[in-house]
């Protein structure tokens, strides 16, 4: 559209926003159908089949073309989707779902227990990571009748837990597609995704955008609203606030843009800048400990290094006003696992820190410096370099010289979880709504040699092991929250890792958008009811 | 004729030299820590060790080095780039996908900067010492000294977000469907900045060599030969000097067009442009070694024919060369 | 000497020469002005320049003083500039003056090897050394190094091409003078004269190289150089435009100084091209 | 008849920092219409720059600040840019004397001869085409067709001056200023372009300023000449009456400094060789892809020479007939594909680079062009004790010795430490001579050592190398294209023709009776041929 529309229409959305109180209260606007809506698609990935790769990355194109079994309702409760209800047995070992009826893939073809068997045995067990490890104990999954599918497990699977690990590891893919048809990995449909979701895949333009529109015969009556969803690649963050500015892009989601744009943007009135709609993608920003430095080894070093860290003055001043203080590996908006008491905290106090490290016997030398480490940062995350740089400053404080080592994605996982090659190391732990899928995996010993976000510190403690296990597979809710209490407890003490921020992902909108953030996992939910007000 | 052995024994020389090249990097990105699957499971955020096991057999990455290199070799032989990790196709219709925005972004910088080169060059070589030629020497070495990606930022600052001329960024505007010569507009439009971006550095360099070879060839003899059969100044510079200051200007694309495909990796980043540059830094950050040698064997080529374009114009500027002294 | 003498005549080089003793004065009193690490956290982020007494230029977005920043980083960028360009042009120089001199095969080896470097990208082989070898402060600029000797060759070759039949040197093999030191004694000298005046464009091309590299966070992080400054305030860029704009401006003044000076030699060197 | 063109009084101002604060002092001449006036004088006597003055085309910086420039009554100085530019290339044209690089290399011959048509005339193109062959045809350019398409690397030296000719005297213009067109051809060519330049002045009356150096030329084509020096005009009139009895002390100087061409009666030549050559031939095979299409060409076929002890061997030719390859070959600075050269009974051709190297002190080579042959930034002194320190002398000792080879060579000894663009041309032929002279060589190779050098400085190296000769014993092969200095030099003479030797003996007989048809023209195209020989047995006393 030439320019003097753009502008006049810009001026006009921003004083209708402005004359209206914010949106959430007035729902009797009736939906618009219709219109384009743009994202933001900052990290181009090698797929978007979600049911193969857990990752926001794939959730936020994939996630509105494939449907899963269960997804979170606005209070963070499972809720059905292409299951409409389920049960399980009362040893744990078998979880029944009723699927809905009525309902086609994008191809025409009916969703049958066929498909959910095929997914659950060939893509959730074997491929999708975090599912791999969550099916473990899956043995099969039965089809008495195209609606109904049993799944059974050798071990006890508490129904809460899978409940909560659905939404992110439950997505189903069309087996009429993938059966019989080579490696599923190099599937092209992996590329061209398939699914029942409200929006049909359109095209893929590596490097420039993917295009999906509206599936006519979605079994939602009357959804979705919009007529096509328009994801623009573009790498670089400043770049994309302009282009949100310019009206290019509409929506950029867990934390697409840098920490002052969305300050920013947040004070348009054009843009709703809020963590609202992201609490199913909490992260804590850690320090990992290399123990096979003597020095990390000890547990007054550990703990001098954490009170050497003024992480109040940190997070005020660098990070806003999104991110507050982590309490311990389980985040405070876990409603169900959250403990209420979190053990020992380590407050900011330099005094404390020295003393802690004289008494470990590392007495400051030449130029103050009692000893240097490598810290190597994850090279994602504007947080983690500014907090790497923090941690520069404030250990040089206390006598410890620290050398930044900056590596890129495939290097980091290297030196860090394969070859053990740094001191200390900082970057996110992503908590997917329940312990057991990615939290308990960086503390529990005997993790193999190079997988990623898991225990590589060369530490074991027995007493930590059996709790996590105890857990993964109690079935009683009440006993298992009370389990990952201890689990937390037992974390701050020994302090393998330290989690002394804790974020939530921030989502930037355009104020046009109508039903938008109202899941705890929204960026990657289905849209199926977003609209654009005119 | 003449110029296509001249242009033949190029290719020949420059085949040694692409087959030194795709060997040396080759060789130099397995030392690099952490290989492609490190990376993919980077972007996946996870993924435990049989996985990884199973996709570096899939990559072929459990092989040694050598026998790898042999397998990339004898598959280029038969001109097959290979497969790309990052995209899951093969590495050539990933490279046809993104040639356009590219060869698009190269050949706009590179006609500006040597139009606009040897414009300001000539206009500076004529006024010498005087107002127009400390202007314009000034002003070519403020865009030379100025570092692209930030004038990029600038530019987009001024003239997308507050002046919302332009668009920011991206090679077109999808969420309206162009066709035609609308479309080529809307691409155009979106090519305006990056252009001036990568130009305008160049552009500088251009102008310099054009008032340095300006002023040389005012020096030659037969400048004065042509004065003494009573031409005035702009018919000597137009008739005369003009052509033969220009081979130093030809001679230089063909140098430069390696260099401006490495530029390009910031500019397109900056402007979100789909092109070979930004694919290059992805896949060495993804490690995708397949991707890295397509686009140097790509890119290679396009200078080797950048190159065989300026022998062609070279041999019908001046006439010594296909005499083949 | 009347070379001093014709590089004062041209107005352009003695600006040059000022702006680059103000950028070396800079360097040399950064210990002086800021004795504090760079690095240091010394207050609030991102404070806006002269509003705060204590920060005249500001703090970026890691809370660390922006006009140190500039100081030191001056010392660090001419340090990488000076070092690539040493590398770049003594291989450019080894490499050209072989060539040159001997001809035949060792020159069409060693153009085979110089067209490889000229093909391939220079910035893309700079990515591949940097992730290759680490992107600590020596790996970079060693990398910058070695990414842009070529040009230098070619020039040294050209020289040495039309030296090498001069009859000064002739009468120097009819001396029975070795291979060597007709190299290093006799071609050499007058070789370098042009050389030295590129290695102005060589450095200016260096420090632009690693402010890329730090624009895309391939530099060294624990070193305050002006390329870190800019890429730090990429991520601000928006609002703080100062964070980024203020080392531009530091980079563009001595890119600026050093190219100034090189032509100012170069047209000093051969006057007739400057005095039509 | 009243003169067509008159300087009266023209001073030319140079910029400051020059070695002399004016150009041109106070010059007065006139040109009358169908005549020939040559102005002669060494270099930066002023001569180029009055016809640059004529034309009004000075090089930056340098002005005309008195004088009067009448051309047909008109001052030329007073005319405005466009007048000036109508009367350049009509009225008054000129020819230059670089004709390899006179004339732009990216067009044709024919495209640059009929600019001046469209420069100055309302012709079509078809009329600008036939105007340009019939003007082809009147220089007698070989195949004028051909030439009309050819770009000016495709003819010979001889062929482009044509080209120029024609170009000049495209629109018959009343004045023509030729600046030294014959100095860079040879000799038989050089005698060719001023039989033209004189046909055609006569046909058409023009009146031609001719600018050289070489008294022979003033003898061959002046009607009337003009002597310059240091900007002014020393003495003018008739050629018979100047050259005859020269009034003014310097022009006197400088036609005795001109070598006559009968050569002096032959010494005794000691019969025992020093340096034989036998059969010695070099090839250069240059381009061609893999052996096809290779261009070879033979540089020297099959020469055979001998060097009696003592003598001095004089090898003549035109460039490209292979005397400078031959000079080369002696020193091993190019290897000769055969033959043998015979050093005191050693064969330097057999010798490896190794042993050459050490052997080489026995031969040394002095170069023709004085700014290129030593090195600018080495000290004089330094370059000289260069050779004696590679064999083996101690540094201070080599510089003593430097010292007084300075003196040996007429040079101020103090004057080692001074670097070399501080010298003349004579003074940095001199050192180069002492370079040679500090291994006590056998033989002295001299490749053309004084044809850059002005005639008066030419005859003062001349005469240093004969003493050197007498007192030193040396034996020389002498390499020049100028006849009189072969003359007045060699022993022996060896005349050269593409690559072969066509005619050799004691050069009072190959000179008195040139038996070979290619000797004979070159020594009947010598310019003012019977000027020297009056006075040859006058000068035999000086040298």
């Amino acid at each position: 559209m030439d320019m003097t529309r753009r502008a006049a229409l810009m001026t006009s959305a921003a004083i209708a926003s402005s004359v209206l109180f914010p949106m959430r209260s007035f729902g009797q606007e009736t939906p618009r159908k219709g219109g384009v809506f743009t994202v933001h698609y900052g990290a181009e990935q090698r797929q978007l089949n979600p049911s193969l790769q857990a990752s926001t990355g794939v959730y936020i194109i994939g996630g509105k073309i494939q449907e899963q079994l269960v997804d979170l309702d606005a209070k963070g409760q499972p809720v059905g989707v292409l299951a409409e209800s389920w049960e399980a047995a009362p040893d744990g070992r078998t979880i029944t779902f009723k699927l809905r009826p009525g309902v086609t893939w994008h191809d025409g073809k009916p969703f049958t227990s066929a498909d959910v068997q095929y997914t659950a045995m060939e893509m959730w067990k074997k491929i999708l990571n975090y599912g791999s490890t969550l099916q473990l104990f899956l043995t099969a999954v039965d089809t008495p009748d195209p609606l109904t599918a049993v799944f059974r497990y050798e071990r006890p699977m508490p129904l809460n837990l899978l409940l909560r690990a659905l939404p992110d590891l439950g997505y189903v893919s069309p087996r009429h597609l993938y059966e019989g048809k080579g490696d599923i990995r190099q599937n092209p449909v992996n590329l061209a995704p398939v699914g029942t979701g409200p929006f049909k895949f359109v095209q893929y333009e590596r490097g420039q955008h993917v295009i999906a529109e509206r599936n006519p015969n979605y079994w939602r009556a009357n959804a979705p609203y919009l007529d096509r969803i328009v994801w623009r690649v573009v790498t670089d963050r400043a770049a994309a606030a302009a282009q949100m500015e310019a009206g290019q892009i509409h929506y950029s989601g867990f934390s697409g843009l840098t920490i002052s744009d969305s300050a920013r943007l947040g004070k348009d009135p054009r843009f709703i800048v809020s963590t609202k709609g992201n609490e199913g993608n909490a992260r804590t920003n850690t320090i990992e400990f290399n123990f096979r430095r003597k020095e990390l080894a000890d547990i007054r070093v550990r703990r001098a290094i954490a009170h050497a860290l003024d992480i109040p003055f940190f997070i005020e001043n660098f990070l806003g006003d999104f991110a507050k203080r982590g309490t311990g590996p389980i985040p405070s908006v876990s409603a169900d696992f959250y403990p209420a008491d979190n053990g020992p905290q380590y407050p900011f106090d330099k005094k404390l820190a020295a003393k802690l490290l004289d008494e470990a016997g590392f007495k400051p030398g030449a130029g103050g410096t009692r000893f240097s480490l490598r810290l190597l940062p994850a090279p994602w995350g504007e947080d983690v370099s500014l907090f790497a740089t923090f941690i520069q400053q404030s250990l040089a404080d206390v006598g410890i010289k620290i050398d930044i080592v900056r590596t890129d994605g495939g290097g980091y996982l290297k030196q860090v979880y394969d070859d053990h090659a740094f001191d200390l190391a900082t970057g996110w732990h992503q908590y997917r709504n329940d312990p057991a899928v990615s939290t308990t995996v960086w503390y529990r010993s005997g993790q193999p040699k190079g997988a990623p976000w898991t225990n590589q510190w060369d530490w074991t403690d027995p007493t930590i092991d059996k709790i996590i296990d105890d857990a993964a597979t109690e079935v009683d809710a009440a006993k298992r929250k009370a389990l990952y209490g201890d689990f937390v407890r037992r974390a701050n003490t020994e302090l393998p890792i330290w989690t002394p921020i804790e974020q939530i992902f921030l989502t930037a909108i355009t104020a046009k958008a109508r039903n938008h953030s109202n899941t705890p996992r929204w960026g990657s939910s289905s849209w199926h009811d977003l609209w654009l007000a005119e | 004729m003449r110029v296509l052995t001249l242009a033949g024994r190029r290719l020949a020389a420059s085949i040694p030299t692409l087959i030194l090249i795709l060997i040396g990097v080759f060789l130099l990105l397995q030392l690099a820590p952490g290989d492609t699957v490190d990376a993919l499971m980077a972007q996946m955020g996870g993924g435990d060790a049989a996985t990884a096991r199973q996709l570096r057999e899939f990559y072929g990455l459990d092989l040694s080095v050598w026998a790898q290199l042999g397998n990339y070799l004898w598959r280029l032989v038969r001109l097959d780039l290979g497969f790309s990790a990052i995209y899951g196709k093969p590495v050539a219709t990933v490279i046809a996908e993104r040639l356009p925005a590219t060869i698009l972004l190269m050949t706009a910088s590179l006609s500006f900067a040597f139009f606009f080169g040897l414009i300001l060059g000539v206009v500076a070589a004529r006024g010498v010492n005087k107002w127009p030629d400390t202007l314009i020497s000034t002003l070519g070495l403020m865009f030379y000294a100025m570092p692209t990606f930030w004038f990029g930022l600038m530019a987009i600052v001024v003239f997308s977000i507050y002046l919302q001329w332009l668009p920011a960024g991206g090679f077109e505007d999808i969420t309206v469907s162009y066709t035609g010569l609308r479309r080529t507009f809307d691409i155009a439009l979106h090519l305006v900045l990056p252009t001036l971006t990568l130009g305008l550095f160049y552009m500088a360099i251009y102008l310099r060599i054009m008032r340095g070879s300006m002023l040389e060839v005012l020096n030659l003899d037969f400048v004065r030969t042509a004065r003494s059969k009573g031409m005035d100044e702009t018919r000597v510079v137009v008739r005369h000097v003009l052509r033969n200051a220009l081979l130093p200007m030809v001679t230089l694309i063909g140098l430069q067009a390696g260099t401006m495909l490495g530029g390009s990796v910031v500019v397109e980043s900056v402007f979100s442009l789909p092109g070979l540059g930004r694919l290059a830094y992805e896949s060495v950050i993804q490690r995708d070694l397949n991707t890295l040698l397509g686009i140097i064997f790509v890119s290679a080529l396009l200078v080797i024919a950048v190159n065989f374009i300026v022998d062609l114009l070279y041999a019908r500027l001046d006439p010594r060369i296909t005499a083949g002294n | 000497m009347d070379l001093l003498k014709l590089y004062f005549r041209s107005p352009a080089a003695v600006i040059g020469l000022l702006l680059l003793i103000l950028i070396l004065a800079m360097a040399a009193s950064a210990d002086l002005l800021y004795p504090r690490d760079p690095l240091a956290l010394a207050g609030r982020p991102l404070i806006w320049p002269f509003s705060n007494p204590r920060f005249l230029l500001g703090t970026d977005n890691s809370g660390r003083d922006i006009a140190a920043q500039i100081f030191h980083g001056a010392r660090i960028s001419l340090l990488i500039g000076g070092v690539a360009t040493v590398i770049s042009v003594m291989i450019g120089i080894t490499i050209g003056a072989l060539a040159g001199y001997y001809g035949s095969w060792v020159d069409t080896a060693l153009m085979r090897v110089t067209e490889a470097f000229q093909t391939l990208p220079n910035f893309l082989l700079l990515l591949v050394l940097v992730a290759v070898f680490g992107s600590t402060i020596t790996t970079v600029t060693v990398a910058i190094g070695i990414v842009s000797w070529p040009a230098s060759a070619r020039l040294t070759r050209a020289e040495f091409l039309s030296l090498r039949n001069r009859e000064f040197v002739q009468a120097g093999r009819t001396l029975g003078l070795k291979d060597a030191r007709l190299i290093f004694g006799e071609i050499l000298p007058n070789a370098l004269p042009p050389v030295i005046v590129y290695a102005s464009v060589v450095m200016a091309i260096a420090i632009l190289l690693e402010s890329a590299l730090a624009f895309l966070k391939l530099s060294d992080p624990n070193v305050a150089s002006w390329g870190n400054l800019i890429g730090a305030g990429r991520d601000v860029l928006r609002v703080q435009w100062y964070v980024s704009a203020i080392p531009g401006i530091a980079i563009l003044i001595t890119v600026l100084a050093v190219s100034l000076v090189g032509q100012g030699l170069n047209d000093a060197l051969n006057p007739r091209l400057k005095s039509r | 008849m009243s003169p067509i063109l008159v300087l009266d009084d023209v001073s030319v101002k140079l910029p400051a920092g020059g070695d002399r604060s004016h150009a041109m002092a106070h010059v007065s001449l006139a040109l009358a219409a169908n005549e020939i006036l040559c102005v002669v004088g060494e270099s930066g006597s002023g001569k180029s720059m009055t016809a640059n003055a004529i034309m009004r085309l000075l090089p930056g910086g340098v002005t005309i600040d008195g004088g009067r420039i009448l051309f047909e009554g008109r001052d030329l100085c007073a005319l405005g840019e466009a007048e000036m530019r109508r009367v350049r290339g009509a009225g008054i044209a000129m020819i230059f004397q670089e004709p390899m690089t006179a004339l732009n290399p990216l067009r044709s011959i024919g495209d640059q001869i009929g600019e001046m048509f469209e420069l100055h005339t309302e012709l079509s193109a078809a009329e600008i085409k036939a105007r340009t062959l019939a003007l082809l045809e009147e220089v007698r350019i070989p195949d004028p067709a051909l030439a009309f398409k050819a770009y000016p690397h495709e003819l010979s030296g001889g062929q482009r001056q044509r080209a120029m000719i024609a170009m000049a005297l495209a629109l018959d213009p009343k004045v023509l200023i030729a600046d030294e067109p014959t100095t860079a051809l040879d000799v038989t060519t050089q005698a060719q372009i001023l039989k033209l330049i004189r046909d055609l002045q006569r046909r058409k009356g023009t009146a031609v300023l001719f600018i050289t150096h070489d008294f022979g030329v003033v003898a061959e084509i002046a009607d009337r000449v003009a002597v310059m020096s240091k900007g002014q005009v020393v003495e003018a009139g008739e050629t018979a009456a100047v050259l005859g009895n020269p009034q003014h002390a310097y022009t006197r100087q400088l036609i005795a400094a001109v070598p006559p061409l009968n050569a002096p009666p032959g010494r005794t030549l000691s019969t025992e060789p020093i340096l034989t050559m036998e059969h010695v031939s070099k090839t250069y095979r240059t381009g061609g892809f893999l052996g096809r299409g290779q261009r070879v060409t033979h540089a020297v076929k099959d020469v055979s020479l001998v060097l009696p002890k003592g003598a001095t061997l004089g090898i003549v030719g035109e460039s490209g007939s292979g005397k400078s390859t031959l000079a080369r070959c002696l020193v091993r600075l190019i290897d000769p594909e055969s033959g043998e050269i015979r050093l005191n009974g050693i064969d330097l051709a057999s010798l490896s680079r190794e042993e050459m190297r050490s052997a080489t002190r026995h031969i040394q080579m002095v170069f023709q062009d004085p700014f290129a042959s030593l090195n600018p930034r080495r000290k004089a002194g330094e370059a000289v004790a260069q050779g004696l320190i590679v064999h083996g002398m101690a540094r201070p000792q080599a510089l003593i010795r430097a010292k007084e080879l300075f003196g040996l060579v007429g040079l101020d000894p103090a004057a080692t430490e001074r670097y070399p663009h501080e010298f003349s041309g004579g003074q940095r032929q001199r050192i180069g001579l002492a370079r040679a002279l500090a291994l006590e060589p056998a033989v002295l190779v001299a490749d053309e050592p004084v044809s850059a050098l002005d005639v008066s400085v030419q005859a003062q190296v001349l005469k240093l190398l004969g003493d050197l000769r007498e007192r030193l014993g040396l034996s020389i092969v002498f390499i020049t294209h100028d006849l009189r200095v072969a003359a007045q030099v060699c022993d022996l003479v060896a005349v050269m023709k593409s690559g072969e030797v066509v005619e050799s003996g004691p050069i009072g007989t190959v000179f008195g009776q040139p038996q070979h048809a290619y000797t004979q023209a070159l020594l009947a195209s010598i310019p003012g041929r019977e000027f020297g020989a009056k006075q040859g047995l006058a000068q035999k006393a000086v040298l």
